[in-house]
């Protein structure tokens, strides 16, 4: 795995930057010449990944959102959401569609299922009071007329 | 078939939790929803309860995958007009394509029919699917594009003409006509500079005036 | 993006496309520079209508192609300047050289003289 | 002057990234709602000082362009570009419009020219051998049906 060109971005968790942060991604990711679908995949992943760590990671406090973005040779984009927020007891449990700690927000617990569907992998590390980071990869149907 | 055969009525709840997900993402509730529903009927069909999975674990992601289909085609929803109407065009243009070759264009094919770079034609699917406002909205909502003309703005920097006629001086009727015009400084600080008096500067200046004028005439 | 090149009876029109910066002159400048030299052109216009963006790469781009042509006895013409560019285009002085057209005339007409410039 | 919103990005000195940064400043300055024209000057500022990184700070090497964004209560927009590059002698001089190093590459001398017109200021610091960061700012007119 080539890593062909890589960016890193990092925001406070404010909701208004759920749409900057896609945006951002989305263009570094357009480098690879993704259809408007796989491009569409790309920032529905990642606002829900950045959604959580707004919502759920840094609470009602304002903390540091990190996002690295790496573009491969072999048309793979890797992306890595990171906080430094209240962490996840059971990833297991958090990832099961439906399960959610604020259901009281009419949040759906939908936000993993998303992520999955829509991305090639989706792995999450995450400790109680340390944080949480997710990591989505996608890799790109590879085109003739490529240019 | 399994004997527990989940009815797809009793979960439609699912589909509606999903669908509501991508609300204002510029396709029509309706649409989402009977998409959904789609993937509850797959999912009911297919859906083996004695595996130990909740039903739910198992059709929402069958649901998700219908729903997901459907922003293959991009959409819109109100933003401003210019950026409204481009991700329309590039809309109509990924359905056009999509008729015409049978599968979807690249972004740079896209970029490529509307002139734009790749990363625009990204941000245009982004005003596409929420609100951005670039512009204002009028009270009967219409929108009209806020671009300021802008001041007739002075030539901060002499023209390139001059640049070039400036580049066959002498080195110092160059600095001469630098000292003067770029850095704006008097005919008697540039005198200093050059180690000359004022009287010669005002003269060199003007007979240099006069060279460049006719040579960017002709 | 290629630029889209159309070859008439009073030079060579190249149409450019998208966003003009350091990244993308390179390819515009090896493919004018080509044409330039193979065909020896008596004008070179510069399309930017479909251009959406230029920064001083662009100004570059064009001071080379007007010098180029001049070298070879030929002028150069940049047309339909789309609004957005007017603002570098007057902060470069590019005015000045007089090869800037905002619409382009006679596009058709095959009578084009050097008294235009 | 209270930062109300900030971002950090950084990335590698490659060409192709040029149009990445302008279209990723541009999307979190949206946020303060420009108009087109205004948003179009900032990407065009920026274009211009990011540039300058890839052409002449880091020549024929790859470094790391970093990007500081801050946009404060009284709609203006701050924006730093720093590199580790070559730096600069003069800046005064390197200042001047049609001044240039890099002649032979068809570059007009022309960059600080376009920033300094299309920001409102630009503030420029360099240590050769150090690195160059260049300080864009811009404030967009107040429009009363703001969103
Ligand atoms: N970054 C994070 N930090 C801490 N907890 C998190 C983080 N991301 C997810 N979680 C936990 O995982 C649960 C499930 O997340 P998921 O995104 O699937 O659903 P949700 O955010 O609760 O609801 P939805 O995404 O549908 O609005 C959350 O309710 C929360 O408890
Ligand atoms: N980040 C930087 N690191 C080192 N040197 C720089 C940097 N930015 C500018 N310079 C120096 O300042 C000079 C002037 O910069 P400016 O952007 O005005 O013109 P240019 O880059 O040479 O040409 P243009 O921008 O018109 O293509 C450059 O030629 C270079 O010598
Ligand atoms: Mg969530
Ligand atoms: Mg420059």
């Amino acid at each position: 795995m080539t890593v062909r060109n890589e960016m890193n971005l990092s925001f406070e968790s404010r909701s208004c930057n759920e749409s900057f942060a896609r945006s951002a991604v989305g263009a570094f990711v357009a480098q690879l010449d993704p259809t408007i679908g796989e491009l569409n995949d790309i920032r529905t992943a990642v606002s829900e990944a950045v959604t959580n760590c707004v919502v759920h990671a840094y609470r009602d406090t304002i903390g540091l959102i990190r996002i690295n973005v790496k573009l491969t040779a072999d048309h793979t984009v890797i992306i890595r959401i990171r906080d430094n927020g209240v962490g996840i007891e059971d990833v297991h449990q958090a990832m099961e569609p439906l399960y959610t700690t604020a259901s009281s927000e009419e949040r759906a617990g939908l936000g993993f299922a998303v992520m999955q569907s829509f991305a090639d992998s989706v792995t999450v590390r995450s400790k109680p009071q340390k944080g949480t980071t997710v990591t989505l990869r996608k890799t790109f149907a590879r085109r003739t007329n490529h240019v | 078939m399994s004997e527990s055969a989940v009815s797809v009525e009793e979960n439609i709840g699912l589909v509606h939790t999903c669908a509501r997900r991508f609300k204002g993402r510029g396709i029509e509730y309706d649409d989402l929803f009977q998409a959904g529903c789609m993937g509850l009927v797959k999912a009911a069909g297919h859906f083996d309860a004695d595996k130990g999975f909740r039903f739910s674990t198992y059709a929402v992601p069958v649901i998700l995958g219908e729903i997901r289909k459907l922003f293959r085609d991009g959409g819109t929803v109100k933003i401003a007009r210019s950026l409204k109407e481009l991700s329309l065009k590039v809309t109509k243009a990924v359905q056009d394509f999509q008729a015409a070759y049978g599968r979807e264009p690249t972004v740079s094919e896209l970029a490529e029919r509307f002139s734009l770079s790749c990363e625009q034609i990204a941000e245009a699917l982004n005003a596409g699917q929420q609100p951005l406002s670039l512009t204002m909205t009028d009270e009967d909502g219409e929108t009209q594009t806020d671009i300021p003309v802008p001041p007739p703005e002075e030539h901060i920097i002499e023209h390139l003409a001059l640049q070039m006629e400036l580049s066959r001086l002498s080195e110092d009727d160059r600095k001469l006509i630098i000292l003067r015009y770029y850095r704006g400084l008097t005919q008697a600080k540039t005198a200093v500079l050059l180690g000359t008096t004022q009287v010669q500067i005002s003269r060199r200046e003007k007979k240099l005036l006069l060279h460049l004028r006719k040579q960017l005439a002709s | 993006m290629e630029p889209n090149i159309r070859f008439d009876d009073s030079g060579i029109r190249v149409q450019l496309c998208g966003e003009i910066d350091h990244h993308t002159a390179k390819d515009i400048r090896e493919t004018t520079d080509t044409l330039i030299q193979q065909r020896r052109p008596k004008e070179l216009r510069l399309d930017f209508s479909r251009v959406s963006f230029m920064d001083s790469s662009g100004i570059g781009l064009i001071m080379g192609r007007y010098r180029m042509m001049s070298l070879y006895g030929g002028y150069l013409k940049v047309i339909n300047v789309p609004e957005a560019l007017e603002k570098i285009m007057i902060l470069s002085g590019l005015g000045a050289l007089n090869i800037i057209e905002r619409r382009e005339n006679n596009y058709d007409s095959p009578q084009r003289n050097e008294s235009e410039l």
